[in-house]
């Protein structure tokens, strides 16, 4: 199968049962996604597929042959941050960081949609990534500081 | 009032960047060469003795490198304090999920299928769920050899409850005699598993006679000890390498898997990675601890409580090996920060046929408080006593001695609720089914030893070496401050080395656990940085051929008498080598300082459903001088919102003995979409600990939510739940049930 | 996972051709979000999936004259945001738009979704109150059912073996119509439903005239509660008409004991959302 | 996995245990079980499939059940099985025990004790509960039609 991760083609042949995650983390080495759950419920595995945000953990590699991939890996440009990462580091969104890469990815997808959202629209949302450090109000905080930078940069 | 730049000034996280790139490597991302992967097969039986277990199919599968099962480990026990636990089930399984043998083999895939292809044969024994059952005459006993393990002694009589601890003060049976009213109550809490996203992981390899770990454990130094008994191996033979935490809560204090992974690491001759799915972590964690407490309290007319007698049971389940102490806290908690001259607090722990317990965020903090604080609640109430009023009448102030037998110094706990009861609005109008309540919880800082090593280089950059794993609390980023504030530096100059269990260079160190990261490593950094500033001094001084006391030190600028003023940094850089201090503190005393948290919930109550919306937690605190505000806030949200899952949601759920809540889509923890509005109040810093005078926050914030939330709902409908959680359901019924006695 | 083929036929034909060769050895994949969930947990091996992926034709929404007509593969949340969808089956966006969460409805498709059956899924609600149909097709025919008479029980359907969904068709939802969707959920926000009510009614002349109302997670399938509707039907609408009507409810629903609630429990809550769906529908509280 | 059941069928006693006592036939009443035939090598063993869908779930597990007649009369079937695709095992202890309630009634008295191994074990317990009751209804049916008739 071929795709495109983060910008990088790969082709590579994977068996029948191969999740995605297991794609980017065992035979690509992009460990910044993280499994936690595997049932689709916490949000830790989130990555992009052709800009939509979908659990990694239960979609098979599969079914991604000839997409884009955005992980969390690809969000910073080089090494500077996008403004959610330095939002999330400054608001103190994140404690533990394992559900920060998901947070971040699906964080970005809403902004790719939605530059300005409320917050009932970011909780909406957001209600499927999963933390338990943080209580989520420094998250919402992060996202919120991160759409205003991004509008300002606009 | 000192001035500080670095201390008390927000910081954000110095592991940030890693951890919002992706790039922080937890222990599931290593990998080793040649790397096998371990399974576990787990009991599928409350109770039963192991008749035969055949693992011959299992062997015989291409891919498979190591199976091994209580024969092969027999005489390893686990154990914090009580090593009661055997690495493998050895002839005998006490609950439903037990370790029963492991397989190590090339890939998940074939590890899976080889553990499918075990076969156990047991022999079912009656087993006990129920604390109250296993103490009955007849239970069965779950471990008949007791006081033959490691960390015992023989109990007087054979008994489940391996432990049972009784306290009295005063005339307790008199005061009863004279009370006014005596008022009985029974109250429950649930197990909760401490759901950090990032599942118990362990990879050994044994190369060189010695184990090589990568594990989220947060207290690397104590679990190497404990290992050195399991694995029956010197300490020096044992090596913890570091790896960011994904969450712990109390839950990253045991690693579950580890000394299973090394003894497949042993028998494959091949390092050995184990990952828990959720299944297994739901079924066989170390969750926090079911507990009953009965209370009895002699109150007089007026309000004031005379006497308490608390029986508080904690449900160990089948192993006490969890336990750091072998026991949690929490029947001192049921006695509470109250002025009561006559008390007995009875602590008894009970060995059930089931998940053992662990610790969760403030080990029976919150069981005790729920039911002590819902039990005065309850009493305020029929007593028609304002709860914030009988409160107040009742709890310490300066000078007397609470109900749990604490020493306080200080004790704020009055300004506190008083605070919290302010900015909630305490006596504010009401709509219908609309209720406030309040709660106290209180914790110390925990005590321990700590290490630190600070060095400063020529081109200026600072080097902080710390045996710290944190777990995600922000420890790192305050011990930068605190090296910061002492050399005058910004923290963003300040790099890590974290070192392995070899780093401390033999001397031991606590770790993460019981709020004494911020105690015990800030004494530690604050000492290091010290001694590094003795240090510089020193080359300082004769570089510049003055005296060492004519040297000094001003943020990035070292001043001389008459001479000209001159940036330390490019001092060092001419003498061209780097300075070191280093300390190893012990902070083990007690501090007779404690945090308090007071917090008013307030919650509507639809009475058709029963369903419990929580509209607002006020939440005050009794602080110490704040760090780092971002991570105390941080630690006050986290904290809150796991007090509401533990109130409303949270609960492992059995049948037979068996959990059956398996996964995050049935054991629910609260959303983004869950939280209700928070208001945090901060008390003025009045006193704290050590250089400069803090508080732990870690554990307090989740402490009083659950009984301020039941308290809301007898505030708002009038009926008291006195099991957790709080389910829409059980909300219901109560209701039910009181519209058909009114009728 | 022990999966070992993973067949992406180009043809519908060649799909169902696919099932007919391999049997119970083969299920038909598509978004799967379900699906994959109970392979990585052991509880679900095929050897053979039959992926629609390159398929065409079977994703998206038109408008015919008799409905909307949405694609198997459609995502769910493509019917949420559809515009057709908006405005000629408001209640059908507003029920996607509650299943799950949004990296959910990403992937799992329409015609997966209910081909999985499983009782607390919410779109069945809304489509058995709006009439909606499921086109079926296999190698041997093509037929269409009403959604209603999809479940058969817990988690299993009326497809037969080589037979695959490949067209929802929704009726409009008639204009003047009251509908609401009440979803209870007492734990959390991204849980399945204790109990969820879909009411759908119109007022003429002060009285109730196509009842429908149907609840998910209240027995082994979705159910229509017809008990209900042929209490309202006709009937002049008052609060005692409703609050009797809701209490028939009871006849039609059979939940189950689960984290959510005892099924004595959800049986009372049906009755009260069943009442509170009705009331909004027919304007006696706001909505 | 305990389930107890009760079964009454309008036949009397003695056709009743005739017609269990013909383990392929008893068996073909039990919704799912396929190809039971007497094991040529052990005596009272028999070798069968059961084919079972639980929710989402279809599996087929492969076994052998031995029969024996304790001493106070009642059947027991001890069997297992294990379907080796999704690594599902069960062991099942089954008693039967007859009971002439009149002339022409008789209670099938059942209690089941069944054993899964693998993730069915711990994740499918209400599914395999409701099941298992779904099965024994299915069956007293099947019994019924095949000895009242």
């Amino acid at each position: 199968m071929h795709l495109t991760v983060n910008g990088n083609p790969h082709d590579i042949d994977v068996p029948a049962g191969r999740t995605l995650v297991d794609l980017l983390r065992d035979d690509l080495g992009l460990t910044g996604t993280k499994e936690a759950c595997s049932v689709g419920v916490c949000g830790a595995c989130t990555v992009l597929v052709d800009g939509r945000m979908v659990a990694s953990c239960i979609m098979l590699a599969a079914q991604v042959d000839g997409a884009e991939i955005v992980t969390i890996e690809g969000v910073a440009d080089g090494e500077l941050l996008h403004p959610l990462q330095r939002a999330f580091v400054e608001a103190g969104g994140l404690q533990c960081g394992i559900c920060t890469p998901g947070q971040i990815v699906a964080a970005k997808a809403l902004l790719d949609a939605n530059p300005a959202p409320t917050e009932d629209e970011i909780a909406d949302w957001m209600m499927g990534n999963l933390c338990r450090c943080t209580g989520y109000y420094q998250i919402r905080e992060a996202i919120l500081e991160a759409a205003r930078v991004s509008g300002r940069a606009r | 009032m000192v001035d500080y730049h670095a201390i008390g000034t927000p910081t954000p996280r110095v592991d940030g960047v890693e951890k919002v790139t992706g790039r922080a490597l937890y222990a599931g991302d290593r990998r080793l060469p040649g790397m096998l992967t371990g399974r576990l097969l787990h009991s599928h039986r409350p109770h039963a003795r192991i008749v035969r277990i055949d693992t011959s199919a299992a062997r015989a599968l291409p891919g498979v490198h190591a199976v091994i099962t209580g024969d092969d480990v027999r005489g390893h026990l686990y154990g914090r304090r009580i090593k009661d636990m055997p690495v493998l089930a050895d002839g005998l399984v006490r609950y439903f999920g037990e370790r029963v043998a492991a397989v190590a083999a090339e890939d998940e895939e074939t590890a899976r299928r080889a553990v499918d292809l075990i076969e156990v044969e047991y022999e079912d024994l009656p087993a006990v769920f129920d604390v109250v059952d296993a103490i009955a005459p007849g239970a069965p006993l779950l471990h008949p050899a007791f006081g033959t393990y490691p960390g015992t002694q023989p109990l007087d009589v054979p008994s489940n409850a391996y432990d049972h601890t009784v306290t009295e003060r005063g005339d307790f049976d008199g005061a009863f005699a004279e009370a006014d009213f005596v008022f009985e109550r029974t109250f429950s809490t649930q197990r909760m598993h401490q759901a950090y996203l990032e599942p118990h992981t362990s990879l050994v390899s044994v190369t060189d006679g010695r184990a090589h770990i990568w594990t989220n454990t947060k207290a690397p130094h104590s679990i190497r000890e404990v290992l050195t008994v399991t694995l029956g191996l010197a300490p020096e033979q044992i090596v913890l390498h570091h790896s960011h935490i994904g969450g712990d809560f109390g839950g990253k204090g045991t690693p579950l898997d580890l000394p299973i992974a090394y003894f497949l690491a042993q028998a494959s001759g091949r390092p050995v990675r184990m990952v828990a799915d959720y299944v297994e972590e739901f079924m066989a964690g170390n969750p926090r601890h079911a507990t009953l407490t009965r209370f009895r309290t002699a109150v007089m007319r007026d309000g004031t409580i005379t006497a308490h007698h608390v029986e508080y049971f904690v449900n160990s389940g089948a192993y006490a090996a969890y336990k750091p102490g072998g026991r949690i806290g929490g029947a001192t908690r049921a006695a509470g920060p109250y002025r009561i001259p006559n008390t007995r607090i009875e602590s008894i722990h009970v060995y059930t046929n089931s998940v053992p317990g662990g610790h969760m965020r403030a080990p029976g903090g919150p069981q005790g408080v729920f039911a002590l604080e819902s039990h005065l609640d309850a009493i305020a109430r029929e007593l028609d006593i304002d709860p914030l009023e009988f409160r107040m009448h009742n709890l310490i102030a300066e000078g007397d001695e609470p109900a749990s037998g604490d020493q306080i110094t200080r004790p704020r706990v009055r300004e506190t609720l008083q605070a919290a009861a302010d900015a909630a609005g305490y006596r504010d109008a009401k709509a219908l089914h609309v209720g406030r309540g309040m709660a106290i919880g209180d914790h110390g800082a925990g005590g321990g030893v700590g290490n630190a090593e600070v060095t400063i280089h020529p081109d200026g950059a600072v080097t902080l070496g710390t045996a710290i794993f944190d777990q995600g609390s922000g420890t790192y980023t305050t011990l930068a401050q605190v090296v910061a504030e002492e050399l005058g530096v910004p923290v963003d100059r300040i790099r890590f080395e974290i070192w392995d269990t070899d780093g401390t260079g033999g001397e031991d160190d606590s770790g993460i656990g019981g709020s004494r990261a911020t105690r015990v490593n800030t004494v530690a950094a604050h000492a290091a940085a010290q001694d590094a500033r003795t240090a510089l001094t020193r080359v300082l001084a004769a570089q510049l051929g003055v005296a060492e006391a004519d040297v000094a030190l001003r943020g990035p600028d070292v001043l001389t008498p008459g001479g000209e003023p001159h940036t330390w940094a490019a001092i060092l850089a001419e003498v061209g080598r780097s300075v070191t201090g280093r300390s190893h503190v012990d902070e083990r005393g007690p501090t007779h300082m404690t945090g308090f948290a007071a917090q008013i919930a307030e919650v509507a109550v639809d009475p058709e459903t029963g369903q419990v919306t929580v509209l607002k937690i006020t939440s005050a605190h009794d602080v110490g001088r704040v760090l780092n505000p971002i991570g105390h806030q941080g630690q006050i949200n986290g904290g809150v919102i796991q007090g509401l899952g533990y109130a409303l949601m949270e609960e492992l759920t059995f049948a037979d003995g068996q959990v059956t809540s398996l996964s995050f889509g049935d054991y629910k923890i609260p959303t983004m979409r869950d939280v209700p509005q928070l208001t945090t109040v901060l008390l003025e810093p009045d006193n704290g600990i050590g250089p400069y005078q803090i508080k732990g926050i870690g554990e307090t914030p989740n402490t009083p939510v659950a009984a301020a939330i039941a308290n809301a709902i007898a505030d708002a409908v009038g009926i008291r739940i006195s099991d957790l959680p709080i389910t829409a359901e059980k909300v219901y019924r109560a209701l039910q049930n009181r519209g058909a006695a009114a009728q | 996972m022990t999966a070992t083929r993973f067949h992406t036929p180009a043809t519908l034909d060649e799909a169902l051709g696919l099932l007919d060769e391999h049997g119970d050895d083969a299920r038909l994949f598509a978004g799967g979000t379900a699906m994959v969930t109970l392979m990585k947990q052991s509880l679900l091996a095929a050897d053979h999936l039959v992926s629609l992926q390159r398929v065409p034709g079977l994703e998206g929404v038109r408008l015919e004259a008799d409905g909307l007509h949405i694609g198997a593969l459609t995502r769910h949340r493509d019917v949420e945001t559809s515009d057709l969808v908006r405005v000629y089956a408001p209640l059908l966006a507003h029920v996607y738009s509650r299943v799950a969460t949004v990296r959910i409805r990403n992937a799992a498709t329409v015609g997966g979704g209910l081909a999985h059956a499983d009782p607390a899924q919410d779109p069945p609600a809304a489509l058995i109150a709006l009439d909606a149909r499921v086109r079926i097709a296999s190698r041997r025919s093509v037929r269409e059912l009403p959604v209603e008479e999809l479940f058969v029980d817990y988690y299993e359907t009326a497809l037969a073996p080589g037979e695959a969904i490949t067209e929802l068709i929704v009726p409009r939802q008639p204009a003047d119509a009251g509908a609401v969707y009440l979803k209870f959920l007492p734990r959390t926000e991204d849980d399945y439903a204790t109990v969820a009510v879909a009411a759908l009614a119109r007022i003429v002349d002060g009285r109730a005239h196509g009842v429908r109302v149907a609840l998910i997670a209240a027995g082994p399938t979705p159910v229509r509660a017809t008990v209900v509707e042929r209490a309202l039907e006709g009937a002049p609408i008052t609060a005692e008409a409703v609050r009797r009507a809701a209490e028939a409810v009871v006849d039609a629903v059979d939940p189950l004991d689960d984290f959510r609630g005892s099924a004595g429990y959800k049986r009372d809550m049906a009755v009260v959302f069943t009442r509170r769906a009705l009331e909004r529908a027919l304007g006696l509280s706001p909505a | 996995m305990k389930f107890e059941h009760r079964i009454v069928v309008d036949a009397p006693i003695a056709k009743v245990a005739t017609f269990l006592e013909d383990i392929p036939a008893a068996a073909a009443c039990v919704p799912g079980v396929e190809n039971v035939t007497p094991d040529p090598a052990v005596p009272d063993t028999y070798n069968g499939h059961v084919r079972v869908r639980l929710g989402p779930l279809g599996f087929t597990v492969a076994g052998r059940a031995h029969l024996d007649r304790a001493d106070d009369g009642a059947w027991r079937l001890t069997g297992e099985g294990r379907d080796p695709r999704v690594g599902a095992g069960v062991t099942a202890t089954l008693e039967a025990r007859l009971e002439a309630t009149t002339v022409a009634r008789t209670a099938v008295a059942i209690v089941a004790d069944v054993q899964f191994s693998g993730r069915l074990s711990e994740l499918g317990q209400p599914l395999i509960r409701r099941k298992a009751d779904q099965m024994v209804e299915a069956f007293g049916a099947n019994l019924r039609r095949a000895v009242e008739g």
